[in-house]
């Protein structure tokens, strides 16, 4: 991690930025004949990426010009990745898998409901583990069936989590439906003049 | 027809008589309600003759203003007491401020949109571990869980009718048929790939062949939203 | 460490890379708390940013650190971008539709706010899917009246969107009263032609 930065005497033209422009706002691979539509000129594509990458390194930016799928895409330098990783795994930051997102949602509307239930709706057995570590859903008591099984229902860290006074605050289905059911509007662009 | 506008430009009965007013340089405090009445019929009848979608909104508009006219057209006398007497059209005026009160609000908004849409989001590659792009609870919303769950209501699997087909269907077999998508561009949606495969099964081995695409880095597979498309991405291998 | 550049005096830290590095990979606007969190130190973050976007400057480097929805967000400098929606026209000219933002600006200016109030400005019923969707509105409540109907507010990603930092930035709607007058004197409205 020596960082030795020299002066490259690499002179920074327009060109370079605009090539620096396109690859930040990129969401696939940029190629020279993109960059070439954009300038309306002939451009030297890998040897700008050079020079660039070495300008990063000489303007401590921790970026990096990547050749990626056929093209050039721009990375966060790892360097910093674990002081980065904490700004995901800050509390209340809560991480779930889409399973477990949908098992909370059946939970939510549900409840109390049982293991059995929950598999019923999703077609798939549900991991219910990661859940109650993160306090979001708890054992609200047993149903009384033949073999007693547990009832689960969120918690209040669910309800202060979601902002919810209560749990009637949850949109009702039929108020989802009603929503769900207004067709898509058109007009992408507005009708500005 | 006096219209120089596109008919159906209009986002409800108040902005096409917003548009009257502003045309005709009317005082909004002091509409002369019978003229306006009659512009307002006679956008109705364009579109209606037109054939143009016309909300049920305008109608019951033609029939308030209507009933405003009349009111006009009672003589002052045969009411009482003069002082108490409201103007019938000052409803009406209200909705008509209060309306363009939040068109122009939403005029700045369009400003800002503007001026903000020219700042172009970084689209930076995060290499990290820790941030993958799975899903922070941060980003769900009330609605999401609520259309989540109603999403899945509407999928409950129904009770299963086990029939013995022979399948002639592999994950290698799959792979390739993921592969053929390739051969011109980099990224594609899932929904895509499947879109004219008919049965669970083959779908589901598709499934499979991708999960087993992504073990050995061939694709990346990325989701904007829970429920939003998942793309599948080729990476390079020769890196 | 130092490698300090001419013009600006600024010298560059390894604070300011990873505050740049954060930058890069937040999702949400970053704040002071965030970087200390991931520091586990004081930090000015507004002295840091202002000396970044100084430096980015100096550097020619499109990038800019805006104060937005109560964080710093950075987002690719608008120098360049007629160059880049070249390349990318899709995604940039994409606007909400005129029915959206006039529905959006009821609940912004009136928040919260049923649908039923906002369908009664209007004067013709809403549509709040494409909104809710794009995150740019959520609900907020219950209002306390028969019914209960559901409240809607703007969301985090509504000031994002806008480039607004806090819901007072809203620009402030004008008395009603010389609106109109002040419309026919000063605005040919564009619709009339």
């Amino acid at each position: 991690m020596a960082d030795t930065t020299q002066q490259s005497g690499i002179e920074k033209t327009e060109t370079h930025s605009i090539i620096e422009a396109l690859l930040y706002s990129a969401e696939e691979p940029l190629t020279e004949s993109h960059v070439e539509l954009c300038l309306e000129k002939q451009v030297d594509l890998d040897k700008y990426i050079r020079e660039l990458n070495q300008l990063y390194n000489e303007y401590k930016i921790p970026l990096v010009i990547q050749y990626i799928a056929k093209g050039y895409k721009i990375l966060v330098s790892d360097k910093y990745n674990e002081v980065i990783s904490r700004l995901y795994q800050r509390k209340g930051n809560v991480k779930l898998s889409s399973s477990a997102l949908e098992t909370l949602a059946i939970i939510a509307y549900k409840q109390p409901v049982t293991r059995i239930d929950i598999d019923a709706i999703r077609g798939v057995s549900s991991y219910l583990k990661t859940l109650l570590e993160k306090k979001l859903i708890e054992i609200k008591g047993r149903l009384d069936i033949p073999g007693r099984p547990l009832l689960y229902g969120t918690t209040n860290y669910f309800l202060e989590y979601f902002g919810l006074s209560n749990l009637s605050n949850l949109p009702r289905i039929k108020e989802i439906e009603n929503i769900v059911k207004e067709k898509i509007e058109e007009e992408p662009d507005g009708t500005k003049t | 027809m006096s219209y120089n506008v596109k008919l159906d430009v209009f986002e409800g009965p108040l902005d096409l008589l917003l548009f009257f007013i502003q045309r005709d340089e009317i005082n909004i405090y002091d509409i002369p309600i019978s003229y306006i009445t009659k512009e307002f019929l006679e956008y109705i009848n364009i579109m209606q003759s037109l054939k143009l979608h016309l909300a049920g909104e305008f109608l019951a508009m033609a029939a308030m203003l209507m009933r405003i006219k009349v009111k006009m057209l009672l003589p002052k006398s045969l009411k009482n007491d003069d002082e108490d007497i409201e103007d019938p059209r000052t409803e009406l005026v209200d909705m008509l401020l209060e309306y363009n009160k939040y068109k122009e609000g939403a005029k700045h908004l369009r400003a800002l949109e503007e001026k903000q849409k020219k700042f172009n989001n970084v689209n930076f590659i995060v290499n990290n571990d820790d941030v993958d792009p799975d899903i922070f609870l941060s980003n769900i919303s009330l609605m999401d869980i609520g259309m989540l769950f109603k999403k899945m209501l509407d999928h409950i699997p129904k009770d299963k009718i086990y029939e013995v087909k022979k399948i002639k269907i592999n994950i290698n077999k799959q792979i390739q048929f993921i592969n053929s998508f390739f051969i011109n561009r980099k990224k594609i949606k899932f929904k895509e790939i499947i879109k004219n495969i008919e049965s669970r099964i083959e779908i589901i081995v598709t499934f499979l062949a991708i999960l087993e695409l992504i073990k050995i880095k061939t694709y990346s597979v990325s989701q904007n939203s829970i429920y939003g498309d998942m793309w599948l991405t080729q990476l390079n291998n020769q890196e």
